[in-house]
Order: structure tokens, then sequence, then C-alpha cells
């Protein structure tokens, strides 16, 4: 029975999960299995570096257990097989969960300051971890929607039960049914698409061989009802009540994994099923999907603008922030995907680092009613300049990774222009132009909120401390890897750049 | 070995059960369950012995009237395995049991023997069930199965609910029982056949008259809606799930559901394949399995007695099974999809078996050491016994469908199936209702989880080794079968 | 000359009185009773069915094999019934259905 | 070694910056003098390139390999180009940088946050390098981000300071209204020419110069939208006032010389976009023409030294501007390579007469300083004179010279407009000098002001010497190409012209404020500068904030209501109607039974 590298990656955190269930010290093992898994998906990157050169194939480091088969007249073919592959896109979103979970763990509070309940606090983030791994290393269409799933209980109760506020038995019980719903709708899509694909196999390859015969009338539908099902989870514009408000009174490690890895799910699941399987859908629906997601960036950025706490600040922004990555997937074409897997990767980071100084500040501090603070900066520098670089790179300074995602995104979305000139400015041109204000919109929410915490005159009985050295790594290893994006990004384009042009059904650049 | 050997061995079990029961100075009659369980468990391993159809050397009349294919065996299983369960329930439930049967006298356990024998019975009536293919063996083991099922959930005579409930059974029962007979004599009376197989020819000439043989379908479809609980006809099954002893009401809600539903495949498979009437079989299938779905799904979301709860839940769960029936490819044309509304359908029931014993089984603990059966008699449980509350959030998972549990993999077929056959109306319905069952499976959850417990200083509940096995076994296969369904596939 | 029809609507009607009986008629005992009535309409029919079909000359006897089925069945279910309908009246004096509603929505 | 120098001049600076950031920030004084050297080194290595002669060709570093091949795709790269242009403004950056760090090293001896200081004018002088050499649009953006971000830290250098915050705060935003602009001109600009790199968009606009006017003039209208932002044009100009908050040196270099020009040179680096397109060379013209008229119309109101200088920088900057829309690209250049000097020189002298009045920065608090600081005052009256354009004597004169030759030649209002504003500019610099430096002393630190040490006044000779020689050609062409010739038709006139209005501004102003110990003009609209932030301030708290908290309460009620809780309230109250049919009595549910009965039949049987 031999375990593949990748199967490693994704059961390791369950496994441990199940081990500190059966009474294995909470914080510890959490520990060694977020630092193992984050060192095996680096041996995996560069197990994936050499292999790309060799062979042309898309996926890398596969395994392959068939469960059931189809028996066609060719030989029985896999219905459904437990199969775990990397190509680009998977990879860069593995490494954004790797590096987000370890953080979430470093920055958990030792078991002895947890009321109650402290093996589920650690337990739900392995599992919120395992899950999300799960889901964007399988190429099972079933196991990619299960996997998903992992995370809906654990968020349930570690909202419930160690979340802030008191409204957040109901927000709990707001994001579990808003998002079960949700995934139910896009049940129905995915089942849908399989029998419209014929329905003898969940496998991607193969069901992407069978997308050539599909009408345009049902790739219409279908890819409308994926679009609402991933929507929902991704909090897209009209779907996205549940997402501030929880986000803001999650735990510090579930609001960083929730928000920075597992929303991303929606967007992998639209770049990997919904886009190539039904390009005329997508087409069809192109302006829909440009109106909706100009929703997210300007109405919730402006309501991001009107908040009084910082964490629903910071929920808002992680919803308006969907918009840019939507406005990469809408453009449909390699510069735009790229710029959107980019931009998942940089908001992932960035998102979990300021949820992470955000609780911080909330332990300290006592309250992030931005009103009540102010002039942080004098009694905490060290924990000023931080979260400057935090709230910087979120807002797309240049030298972080988000500038790079968010840049790349823009130049995707003229590049039909450029291709064809005659067609001049077209629908999303115009829309991509109104998203840029939303650069203006970040810049002035992150701007308010920083210089009303930390600048301006030191308030007497309000003093942060600066972290610990142990405090400071899991923040020092998220800007790191921003940096490192922001500054090098070919780090991530190696592998990106040559999945995204095998994708399917995409336009190429032609110039 | 033939297959017809395991109901007379469980018949045989039954009445030497009785005997010793009547003749041996037996100390405690828990040990009567104990027994009664390690037979019950022998007769599930010889099952897997028993030799399929070619093997067997006699074909003559008896095998028309008695199957032995793949699905009765399946069947037969289920109905083992959950009278094994409801067995180990009733020893914990033991007793509840003695306070209402004759609380004067401590020490006796007059009525305590019936009571761990009369399921060994209904067991061999719903093996019998799963193999019938003749109207007439349908009726008589059907018959057989509710009778016993009358005297179990009136069995507490001195607790007016049980009572009540048994008196709702008797008479509903009875009522459907009627339209069940004249179903039978009406379809006798159009095909002069008894058997089902006979009957499926005589319908796919379609020399028969339309409304005539849709009128006896409705009839039977009648009964058989009433033994299932769909909708027009569920109306008995809140009522009695919470006034029946409560491993009474586990084995109604999976033993009787499963054993009704592999009857109303064999039954609705002739009026489906025949071209004749398909179409108007499938609609009113559908009909009903929309109008349980939303029935099931909704109803349940303002209960908080939680037996009354997995009672609405058991209604959701047959509206999904009966949306997969009306799933079938009308006409008898075969669609090239791998996996069959049969094969769905027993699959759903198999991983229903095992989650909502599991709830069950969790439920027996909480009633009698706690004493309540309303959602609060469970708040704190996570903090007074965390084995027992991850086991009840298991299965509350497993029954709202959350993926890598098997329920999950069940609603998966069920609709895929029903895309399959363009019902997309169904699979809306099926949408909402999976999402409400979100809201009231996870409402038990945020009572163990978050409230504190009322009486901080009530002990924890001690589990006895037995059901704590049977516990682990139903939580792994709950999420082995999740993960990979081959092996309950028929 | 009596035809398989005239059975027929026999059984239906007779069928029909049982049904109504359960619905309208108070006392438990009653309504047994009309749902005894609904069986043997369903065993007339069944006579009548096997009487009319012909096969060869000589009436199909499988449905009156089922009458003797259907009639043994009755005749457990009353046994069974009357048990309960006993134990119910000992604890709580009432054979009024109206009167037991203590489980409710 | 040749060609890795300018990779060095980049990226010096930066690695400083990182040192003192993550270093030296225990130590001020090592980080001080550290970023003092890199400045140093990168001034002499700017001399050493206007030795270089051809254009030294410098390998690009593929930043951000988008697609296609590494020549044909879409490729974002730091590349490097040195040509004359770039050579000049590096030389002005350069030297002005130095100069500003020796002198801060006087100014900012006893500030706390001193390592913090310097770090960002490193960081500063990265990014301001980092724009100057940049060869393609997108790395320029890069670095006019990264400017932004550097004149963020050091206005708000003091951020315990409310005001100094909010200025900050208030900078950032403004620039990133102007980058907002900027992007999309850039992606237009690309879509059309299909590169972002200077060359071959220059060798494509050569090539096919009947490209889509409409879209390239509404391109070209975006790209000027990043000028606008960053050398803060009228629209967006309300940040440069306010950003006087931050410390002297900061505005000398960064709000006089470098930053704000870094719009007029980006404007030169694509002079063949402007050609391109005339109507929006027309709109540059017009904007930079209305900016110079509105700010020196400001100025003359002012009481705060820096404020006063601020909006003289404004004005000066609105006619480099409409040197560039009247296609004058090189009097442009000339114009801010000597406005650099001057001006410069021009905040350094008020930072050395504000450190002496301890920190006092209102005109009519000071006086007589001329017998106390005589060395500051002579350098402060030679780059006034400079600056209000004293026929041959001055460099401001030739430069000034060029622009109104242009204006004279391409549009007549725009000429008036230009001659008035000189006169404007000559009158507010005659009466900051008179009340500044003479009269008596008016408060007890204007009487007790002593000259500021060595290391403060030192940078004052060394930038007043440029402010007179700058004009002149042997200087100049050392430094750039081609300076604008002088003696075109009309120049004769034009030189009239800009006499009559120098002797007119100054004699108004001198006859006015001679011996004035409170200001006699009083003009509430220009000292309230046209009321233009009250505006600003008014439209953001109704549109941004008004409509955000409208939209917020929308989005609770409205569609939280209509999307979650409106099902979420019809599922249960459904669930609770069909939850009271169970009506518990035996006859209700048999009553119920035979409904159902009957509905089942009649579906089964009456319809398909």
């Amino acid at each position: 029975m031999s375990f593949n590298l990748v199967e490693i990656i994704v059961f390791l955190p369950i496994v441990a999960a199940l081990a500190i269930l059966v009474g294995s010290p909470a914080r510890i093992t959490a520990f060694i299995a977020a630092g193992a898994n984050l060192v095996l998906a680096l041996f995996a990157t560069l197990q994936y570096a050499n292999v790309t050169e060799s062979s042309g194939a898309s996926y890398y480091l596969i395994s392959h257990r068939v469960f059931l088969t189809h028996v066609t007249e060719s030989g029985p073919i896999s219905f459904l097989s437990l199969s775990f592959g990397l190509d680009g896109i998977s990879l860069t979103l593995v490494l954004l969960t790797v590096l987000v979970t370890l953080a979430a763990v470093w920055v958990s509070p030792p078991e002895s300051k947890i009321r109650s309940h402290q093996r589920l606090y650690y337990l739900s983030s392995l599992l919120i971890s395992g899950g999300a791994l799960g889901a964007f290393c399988s190429l099972d269409l079933f196991f990619f929607f299960a996997f998903h799933e992992l995370a809906l209980i654990p968020t349930f109760l570690m909202i419930g039960i160690h979340g802030h506020g008191k409204q957040r038995v109901r927000t709990a019980w707001k994001i579990t049914i808003y998002l079960g719903v949700g995934s139910m709708i896009l049940l129905a899509g995915l089942t849908a698409l399989v029998m419209a694909l014929g329905g003898t196999t969940l496998h991607f390859e193969a069901m992407q061989a069978y997308a050539e015969g599909l009408s345009p009338e049902t790739q219409r539908w279908i890819f409308l009802t994926l679009m609402i099902g991933f929507g929902i989870l991704v909090s897209l514009f009209p779907f996205h009540t549940w997402a501030p408000a929880a986000y803001a009174e999650a735990p510090a490690p579930t609001a960083m994994l929730h928000s920075g890895v597992l929303k991303k799910f929606g967007l992998y699941g639209l770049i990997r099923v919904a886009m190539p399987m039904l390009p005329e859908g997508a087409a069809y629906w192109q302006d829909l999907l440009l109106v909706l997601l100009l929703g997210n960036i300007l109405i919730i950025g402006l309501v991001t603008i009107a908040q009084k706490r910082f964490d629903t600040l910071l929920g808002n922004s992680s919803v308006m922030h969907m918009g840019y990555i939507f406005l990469g997937i809408a453009s449909a074409n390699t510069i735009g995907f790229e710029g959107a897997v980019l931009l998942m990767f940089a908001h992932g980071v960035s998102i979990a680092l300021l949820f992470a100084l955000c609780d911080r500040l909330r332990t300290q501090a006592g309250t992030l009613e931005m009103s009540k603070l102010g002039g942080l900066a004098k009694s905490a520098p060290a924990f000023a300049l931080l979260f400057g670089m935090a709230a910087f790179a979120s807002i797309g300074l240049p030298g972080f990774a988000n500038f790079t995602g968010e840049v790349s995104v823009f130049f995707g979305s003229f590049l039909k222009m450029l291709e064809e000139p005659e067609t001049g400015i077209q629908a999303l041109q115009i829309a991509a132009m109104l998203a840029i204000w939303g650069v203006v919109i970040s810049a002035v929410y992150m701007l308010r909120a920083f210089r009303a915490m930390f600048k301006g005159p030191a308030q007497e009985g309000l003093a942060l401390t600066n972290p610990t050295i142990f405090e400071r790594l899991p923040i020092l290893l998220l800007v790191a890897a921003l940096l490192t994006v922001g500054f090098y990004p070919e780090s991530l384009m190696q592998f990106l750049r040559p999945t995204i042009e095998t994708l399917p059904a995409i336009a190429k650049i032609s110039f | 070995m033939p297959a017809y050997y395991l109901e007379v061995i469980v018949v045989v079990l039954g009445l030497t059960l009785l005997l010793v029961e009547a003749f041996v100075p037996l100390g405690d009659r828990r040990s009567l369950a104990w027994l009664a369980a390690l037979g019950i468990g022998v007769v599930l391993c010889l099952s897997f012995l028993v030799s399929t159809p070619e093997q067997a050397e006699e074909t003559g009349r008896f095998s028309a009237l008695y199957a032995t294919d793949g699905l009765a065996l399946f069947y037969k299983r289920i109905a083992l395995l959950t009278t094994l369960l409801v067995l180990l329930m009733s020893a914990d439930y033991r007793k509840i049991l003695h306070q209402y049967t004759d609380p004067e006298r401590p020490q006796s356990q007059a009525g305590l023997g019936e009571f761990f024998t009369l399921p060994v019975f209904a067991c061999a009536g719903l093996m019998w069930m799963a193999s019938a293919t003749d109207l007439i063996s349908i009726f008589v083991s059907l018959e057989a199965v509710t009778m016993t099922f009358y005297v179990l959930v009136a069995f507490m005579r001195r607790n007016v609910g049980s009572l009540e409930a048994g008196v709702k059974y008797l008479i509903l029962g009875a009522l459907s029982t009627g339209f069940l007979v004249y179903g039978i004599t009406w379809l006798y009376g159009i095909t002069g056949q008894t058997e089902l197989s006979a009957i499926s020819e005589v319908l796919k000439e379609g020399a028969v008259s339309k409304t005539a043989a849709l009128f006896a379908f409705a009839l039977i479809l009648v009964a058989l809606g009433f033994k299932v609980g769909a909708v027009p006809f569920q109306f008995w099954i809140p009522d009695v799930y919470q006034g029946a002893p409560t491993p009474i009401t586990a084995f109604l809600s999976v033993g009787s559901k499963a054993a009704g539903f592999v009857v109303l495949l064999r039954v609705s498979e002739p009026f489906i394949a025949s071209e004749l009437i398909s179409s108007n079989v499938i609609t009113i299938l559908t009909v009903v399995a929309g109008a349980t779905l939303v029935y099931g799904n909704l109803a349940a979301i303002p209960q908080n007695n939680f037996k009354r709860l997995l009672a609405f839940s058991s209604i959701s769960h047959a509206g999904f099974l009966l949306m997969a029936l009306a799933s079938t490819p009308a006409g008898g044309a075969i669609s090239q999809f791998s996996i069959s509304p049969v094969s769905a359908i027993s699959f759903y029931l198999a991983a229903y078996l095992f989650m909502t014993l599991l709830a069950f089984l969790v439920m027996t603990l909480v009633r009698t050491q706690r004493g309540g059966e309303s959602i609060d008699s469970f708040r704190g449980l996570a903090k007074t016994s965390p084995f027992l509350a991850l086991t009840l959030l298991i299965a509350m998972m497993s029954l709202a469908g959350v993926p890598l549990t098997a329920g999950f993999i069940g609603k998966f077929y069920v609709f895929l199936l029903a895309v399959n056959q363009h019902h997309y109306w169904l699979v809306a319905l099926g949408v909402v209702g999976a999402a409400a069952g979100f809201y009231y499976y996870l409402k038990v959850v945020r009572a163990m989880y978050w409230e504190a417990p009322e009486d901080t200083s009530a002990p924890a509940i001690e589990v006895s080794m037995p059901t704590k096995i049977a516990l682990i076994l139903l939580i792994v296969a709950v999420f082995i079968f999740g993960l990979d369904p081959a092996p309950l596939m028929l | 000359m009596l035809t398989l029809g005239h059975y027929l609507i026999a059984s239906g009607l007779l069928f029909s009185v049982g049904f109504i009986g359960v619905l309208l008629r108070r006392n438990v005992i009653i309504i047994f009773m009309c749902l005894e009535l609904m069986l043997s309409a369903a065993n007339l029919s069944l006579v009548a069915f096997s009487r009319y079909n012909q096969t060869a000359g000589l009436p199909d006897y499988n449905g009156d094999v089922l009458v003797f089925f259907i009639i043994t069945v009755a005749a457990a279910e009353v046994a069974v019934g009357l048990a309960i309908i006993v134990a119910l009246f000992r604890s709580r004096q009432i054979t009024d259905v109206t009167a037991m509603n203590s489980m409710k929505n | 070694m040749m060609e890795q120098l300018p990779w060095l001049i980049l990226l010096l600076p930066l690695v400083s910056a990182a040192t003192i950031l993550f270093v030296a920030r225990r130590v001020p004084n090592i980080s001080a003098l550290l970023s003092t050297g890199s400045a140093l080194v990168t001034f002499v290595m700017s001399i050493l390139f206007l030795g270089f002669g051809d254009d030294a060709v410098v390998p690009a570093y593929p930043w951000l390999w988008l697609g296609g091949t590494l020549e044909k795709g879409l490729v974002l790269e730091i590349g490097l180009q040195i040509d004359q242009l770039s050579r000049g403004m590096m030389f002005v950056v350069t030297t002005v940088g130095f100069l500003v760090h020796v002198f801060s090293l006087g100014y900012m001896r006893t500030d706390d946050g001193k390592a913090r200081y310097f770090a960002g004018l490193s960081l500063f002088m990265f990014s301001m390098t980092g724009i100057v050499l940049a060869n393609n649009f997108a790395m320029m953006f890069v670095f006019w981000e990264l400017v932004g971000l550097s004149s963020y830290l050091l206005i708000g250098h003091w951020f315990q300071k409310d005001s100094a915050a909010d200025a900050a705060k208030k900078a950032f935003i403004t620039n990133r209204v102007g980058d907002f602009g900027f992007l999309i001109g850039i992606l237009l600009v690309w879509a059309i020419s299909q590169t972002v790199n200077f060359d071959r968009m220059e060798t494509f606009f050569a090539g096919n110069p009947e490209v889509g006017s409409g879209l390239l003039a509404f391109a070209v209208i975006c790209v000027f939208c990043g000028a606008v932002g960053k050398s803060a044009q009228l629209p967006l100009h309300v940040w440069l006032p306010d950003a006087m908050e931050g410390p002297t040196p900061v505005s000398a270099l960064i709000h006089a010389a470098t930053m704000v020009a870094a719009g007029v040179y980006m404007l030169a680096r694509v002079a063949f976009l402007v050609e391109a397109s005339e109507l929006a060379a027309h709109v540059i013209a017009w904007v930079g023409g209305i900016t110079a008229l509105v700010a020196a119309l400001m100025a003359l109101q002012q009481d705060d030294i820096k404020r006063v200088l601020a909006y003289s920088t404004l004005s000066q900057l609105g006619y480099m501007v409409m040197a560039v829309g009247l296609l004058a690209a090189e009097a442009a250049m000339f114009h801010l390579f000597t406005h650099a000097f001057f001006k410069a020189l021009l905040f350094l002298g008020s930072g050395s007469v504000i450190y002496a009045c301890h920190h006092e920065q209102d005109i009519w608090k000071m006086g007589g300083l001329r017998k106390k600081m005589p060395l500051t005052f002579i350098t402060f009256s030679i780059a006034t004179l400079s600056l209000m354009a004293l026929p041959w004597v001055t460099a401001g004169f030739y430069s000034k010279e060029a622009i109104l030759a242009a204006a004279w030649h391409e549009s007549a209002p725009l000429f008036v407009i230009a001659g008035f504003t000189a006169m404007l500019t000559a009158f507010y610099m005659t009466r900051l000098v008179l009340v500044t430096f003479f009269g008596k002393a008016r408060t007890e630190h204007a009487a007790h002001a002593k000259e500021s040490p060595p290391v403060m006044t030192l940078p004052l000779i060394l930038l007043a010497i440029p402010s007179v020689i700058a004009g002149l050609p042997f200087f100049y062409e050392r430094v750039q190409a081609t300076a604008p010739e002088h003696h075109g038709e009309g120049s004769m006139l034009v030189l009239a012209a800009s006499v009559i209005t120098l002797i007119a501004g100054a004699g108004i102003s001198f006859w006015l404020y001679k011996g004035a110990s409170e200001d006699p003009l009083r003009i509430k609209l220009l000292a309230r500068k046209f009321y233009i932030d009250e505006i600003y301030q008014g439209i953001i708290r109704v549109f941004q904030d008004g409509v955000a908290t409208l939209l917020s309460i929308f989005d609770r009620y409205i569609i939280d209501g209509l999307i979650a809780q409106l099902p979420a309230y019809a599922t249960a109250s459904i669930g609770s109607i069909l939850r009271r049919l169970q009506v518990g009595n035996l006859q209700g549910y048999a009553f119920l039974f035979a409904l159902g009965v009957i509905l089942l039949i009649w579906i089964t049987l009456f319809n398909t």
C-alpha cells in the first residue's frame, strides 16, 4: 500500500486531527503536522520543477486508486477514483494552504489560554487545511467537492464556541446554512455537468474529453448553476452577506484558513471545472459575471469604508478583493488566469496575515473599535511596522505579491483589445477600468484604519507590546512569502505559465 | 445451503428463546437479549455462505414464490443487522421498559422476555419480505411484520404515549392493509396472475385496460406509501415514532422502511417497465417524492423533541429514496449510466441504517440516563461525555449529507439519477430539503457543544462494552463507505 | 344473470362503506369492525374474479387461495388489535378515538 | 563593469534603506551617515554618467513574464534607459538629494525617529532613480507607487502629530487617484501599441501616426492623469500644501525638486505620445496654464513661509506642464532642471530660517533676519531673483524665457496667462523676502535668531551656484544635449514682456510691504485657497462616506434580507404550517389519509 507524496500531504493533517481526537497533545501535534506539510510541499515543488522539463504531461505526482469502474465496450474506465495530482495551479494553492496552516497553528493560543474544547481548537484548523488540500489536489470531481465540505462543520463549531462577540451563534448558523445551500446548488450543477458529459466518469481529464459535444443551451444553464454555486462559496456580490460577519467573529485560525484558503476553492473550481468544460456557457454569462464582480469591488468596497470596527472591515475587504480574481477569470485568457491564480495566492497570504495581526490587536487592546484606538505605533513600533507592511501589501503596493496579481489581471482584461484592435473598448475593458477604481477605495479604507489605530497621539491606558521573536516568526514567514512572489514572481510563474497555457478552451497570447 | 433456510433458522431461534424464557430459571432476563443477538449474529454470518440461484438445485414453483437474487440477500442482511442492533438497544433500554410495564414489582422482569424475542420474529418477517416475488407471499410477509410491530409499539402498557401510538398504528396500519388487499385483488383480477414476473409479461403486452391497471397500482402504492412513510400517508410516523419505545422506533424507521422499499422496488418494476402506463406511474412517483421531500425536511425545522425530529428525518430520507425510484428510466429503457436506481436505493438504505441506528443508540443511552427526549436534554453532552457527543455529531453530519460520509454518497447518487432523467424540479426540492437538513440536524449539535449542561453534577453517561463496540463499528462504517462505496454497491 | 361487473360494484360499495365507517365513527371497536368490512369486500371481489376468469372452462382457483390467506391474516389482526384496545381501555378507560391526542405537531 | 554601473546606482539606496531598517535601527547616527554616504556615491556616479557619451545598452531583468516568448510575449521587465534625458534628470536628483542629506544631518540631529527618517530618504532615492531610469511604463508605474509610499512615510514622519498623519494619508490617496488614471492610460497605450517599452512604442507611433485618434486622446489624457496626481496639477493639487507638514528637507527634496517633477519627466519621456494626439496636448497645455495662474494667485495671501514656496512650486510646475502641452518638452525639461536647484535652495533657506526661529513658520512673526543670518539671506535672495527670472543673470530667466517663447509661438491666451503669472511670481516672492528678512524683528525668536551651523549653510552656498549658472549654455550643454534656442523671431518682444512683468510685480510688492508690520492686502478668497479643500471635504463626506453608510445599510438589510433572511423565513414558516397538519387525533389522520388516497388515484389516472 505505497503512498504517493501528494496523498501524504493531503492526509497528513487529517491523520493528525484524528491523533488529536484520540488524545495526543493538541498544539504540538498540530505544529508537527503543519511543519511537516510545509516541508513536504516544498519538496513536492522541487520534484515538480525538475519533472516539468522532461515530460509534457499536464499533471505530475499522480496517485490513482479506482473505487468504482464503469464498464464500456472499450473496457472498464474509472467512474469514481481517489486520484490526486499536481499541476501549476494546484501546486500554488497547496503552497498557499500549507503556509497559512502553519501560520494559523502558530498564532493559535497555547492550550492553557483556551477556555474549553482545547482539542477542537487545533483539530478544526487541521481538518480545514486537510479539506482544502484534498480539494486542490483531487483529480476526481467527487472528491474535489467532498474534501471541500470537510471544513463546514469545524467552522460551524469554531465560530460558535471560540468566536468573539455576542452575535457569534447567529453568525455560525448563517455561514453554515448559507454554505450548505451553496454547496448543494453546486452539487446539483456538478451532477448536471457529469450527466451532460455522458455520466460515465468523474475524472477531470476523461470528462474534458467529452466536453466538445455539449450543446450551447445545456452549457448555459449548467454554467449558471455552477457560477451561483461557486459564487456563494466565494462570496460573489449578492451572495456575500455571510462572509464579513463570519470572518469578523471567527477565532483567528479559522478566519485565516477560511478567508485565506477555503474561499479559493470556488475560484479554483471555476478555473478547473466550469471554464474549460463549458466555454460557450462562460462566454454567454460573462457580462453577468462582470456586473456582479463590479458589485463586489465598488459596492462592497464602499461598504468597507463605512465599517467602524477593524475586523468587519477586514471581512468586507476580503469579499471586495474577490472581485479582482473574478475579473481575471472573466477575461478568459491566459494572462487573466495567471493573474487570478497569483492573486489567489497573494490575497490568501495577505488576508491571513491581517487576521493574525488583527487577532493579536484584539487580545491586547481589548477592542477593535477604530474610534477607541489610536497612537499605538508609539508603544509598539515593530508591530506597527509589520501591520503597515501587511496593510500596504493588501492595497496592492508594488514589491508585494498582490500588486503582481492585480497587474496581470488588468493586463489580462485588456489583452483582447490588443489582439483585435478593431473591437475597441468592450464591456470587459469598461469593467476593468471601473475595477481599477477599487485600488483607490482599498487605499482609502486601509489607510484610514492604519491612521486611526496607529498614528496620532498615544492614548493613556492603551499600550500594545511588541511581539516576541516567537510570535513574530509566523508573521515574518507570511511577509517573506509576499515579498518573494512580489519581487521574484517567476518563482510561481514558472509553474503557472505552462499549466495555464495548456488549459483547454481559453484564449492564448498570439501577438 | 438454499436461502430460505435463513428464515427457518431465525424462526427456530425465536421459538427456542420463548422456551428458554418459559422454562429455564434465568437470573436476569438480559441474557435472553445476548442469546438472541448471538443467534442473529450467527445467521448474519451464515447469510454470506448462502448459495446464489445458479447453484441452487431445485427450480420448481417455490422459486417463483421466493427469490434468492442479490437484492434479496442484501436486504436480508440489512434486516439481520438492524435486529442485532435493536436487540442491543433494548438491552440498554430495559430500565425505562420495566418502569412502564409493571412498576409495582421492582424486581420482576415479567414482560421483558417477549420484548427480546418479538424482534426476532419481526426479523424473520422482514427477511421473507425481502425475497417475496409473489403477491400472496408479499401480503403474508408484510402482515407478519406489521402484526409484530403492533405489539412491540404498544408494549409499554403503563405509558400513555405507547398505547396511543399503538392504537394509531393499528388502525391506520389495518386501513393500509385493506387498500393493499383491494389493490392485489384488482391486480390479480386484470392480469389473472399472482407472480410478479408473470404480471410483468401481461403488462408488457399491454392487453390490459389502462385505467384498471393504474387503479390497481394506485391502491398498492397507497399501502406501500404508508409503510415507507411517503407524503399523503406519513401522518402516523411522528406520533408513533415518538410514542413507541426507542428501540422499536429505530426498528420501525430502519427495518420496516427498508423492507417496504424492497417490496416497492419489486412491485413497481413491472408497472414502470410496461410502456402502456409507465409515464403515469413515473409522474405519480415524482409527485409523491417531491411532496415527501418538502414535508419531511421543512416540518422538521421547528421540532425540538429529538425522537420526533428523527421521525421527520426518516420521512425526508424516504423522499430522497422515492426521488431515486422516480428516476428509473421509463418504458424499460436502460440508461448508459452505470448506477441503476435499485443499487442507488440499496446503498442509500444501507447508509441510512448506519447513521440512523448510530443516532438511536446514542439517544437510547441519553434517554435512559438523562431522562429526556427533547433536544435540551442533550445540553452540554460534549463536556460530560465527549465520545457520545462525537458519535452523535458524526451521525448528524452523515444524515445531513456532509461529504466523506455514507449519507452524502447516497444523496450524490440520487442527485445523479434525478438529473439523468431531467427531473430538475425534484433536484431543486432536493437542494432545498438538504439545506433545511443542515439546520435541523445541527440543532442538536449546537445543544451539545454550546449550551452548558442543566445540572452540571450529572455523572458521565456510562456505555456498556457491546454498545461501545457497536458505536465504533458504525462510525467506521459511515466513514469507510463514505470514502469508497464499492463494497455496498449491488 | 349476474356478471363480473355486478360483483365488482357490490364489493366496491362494501369497501367504501367500510372506509367511510372508519372515517366517521368515534368508537375504536366500531372502527375495527369497519376495517374487517373492507377486507371482506376484497374477498368478495377476489372470489368473483377467480369465478369469471375461466382458463379452459375451469375457474382459476388462485383467487380463492388468496381469500383464505386474507381471512387468516384478518383473524390474527383482530386478535392483536383487540388486545391493544383492551390494554388501552384498562389504562385510560376510554374508547373514544378523539381523546387520544397527547402527541401533536 | 561600466554597464553594471546603472544597476549599482539604482540598488545602492535600496540596500542602504534595507540595512538601516533591519540592522542599523538602534544606531541613528550610523544610519544617517550610511544614507548620506549612499547619496554621495550615487551623486558621484551620476557625474560619471554625464561622460558616458553614447547610450550604453543595459541588459533588462524580466520581472514578470506573463506569456508568449521572452521577446514576443508580454514580459514586464526592469530595464534601465540611459539617454541624455535620464542622465540630466539623474544629475539633478542626485545633486539635490545629496545636498538635502547633508542639510538633514544638521536639521534632524535631535530627532528621535532619525533612523526611520534616513531610511525613508534612501527609499525615496531608490524609487526616484527607478522612475528616472525606467525604460518601460510598467516599471515606471511600479516605482511611481513606491515614490508615493516614500512620500507618505516622510510626510508622516512625525506621526504623533494628527495634522502630519492626515497630510500623509491625504497625499497617498490623492496620488492613488492619479495612479488610477495613469494605470488605465498605461493599459490603453499597451493595447494600442502592443508594447510597454518606450523605444518600441516610439517606433510604433512614428510608424503609423494616424492611429485611432479618439481612443489615443483618451489614453494620453489618462496617462496625463498620472502626472496630474504626482505633480499636483489643478484638480489633484490639494495634497502638496498639506505635505509641508513633513520636515523641511523633505519638502525641499521631494516637494520641490524631484518627486513633483516626476510627472513632468514622465510626460517628457513620452513626448511622442503627446505629439501623436493633438487634442490631448491642448488639454495638457491648458491644465498647466490654469494651474500656474491659480497657484500663483493662492500664493499671494499665504503667511506660512513653506506654504508660499509650495504654491510657487505648483505654479512653476504648471509652467512646465504647459510647455509639454505646447510640444516644447525641451523647454519644460530645461525649466525643470533650473527650477530644481533654486527651489531646493529656497526650501533649505526657509528650513534654516525655521531652524533658527525655533520652528516658527509664520513670516509675520519673523523680520529683520538680514543682519542676523547674512549667509542664508544672500543665498535666499539669489534663489528668489532666479525664480523671478532676473534677465541674463539668473538661470530661471533662461528657462522661463524658453517657455514664454514657446507659449508665444503656440497660443496667445496662454502667453498672456504665463506673463501675468510671472508678474504674480515676482509680487509674492518680493513680499516674502521683504517681510522675512527686512524691517525689524517682530518676535523674541526672530530677535535672537543666529546663523545656522555650517553643515546647513554649506548646501545653501553649493546650491546658489547652479541657481545662477545653470541657465548658461556651457553648463547646460554638458548636462542636456540641446538647449532651446533663444533667437527665434519675436524673442525681443518676449524679453520685453518678461522684464516689464518683473519690474511691475516687484515694484508694487515693494511699495506695499516696505516696513509693513501686518499684511495690508486682505483677500479672504485667496487666503482660504478658493475653498477647494472645503469643497473636496464636502464631496468626500457626501459621495464617499454618505454613500458608503447608505450602501452598508442597504447591504445589511436589503441584500441580506432578500437573499438570506427571506428564504430562511419562508422555509421556517412553511415548516410550521406543515407541522400544524399533525393534528394528533386519529380521525384527523384517517381523514387526511382518505384525502391522500383520493388525490393519489386522481393523479395516477387522470393526467399523464
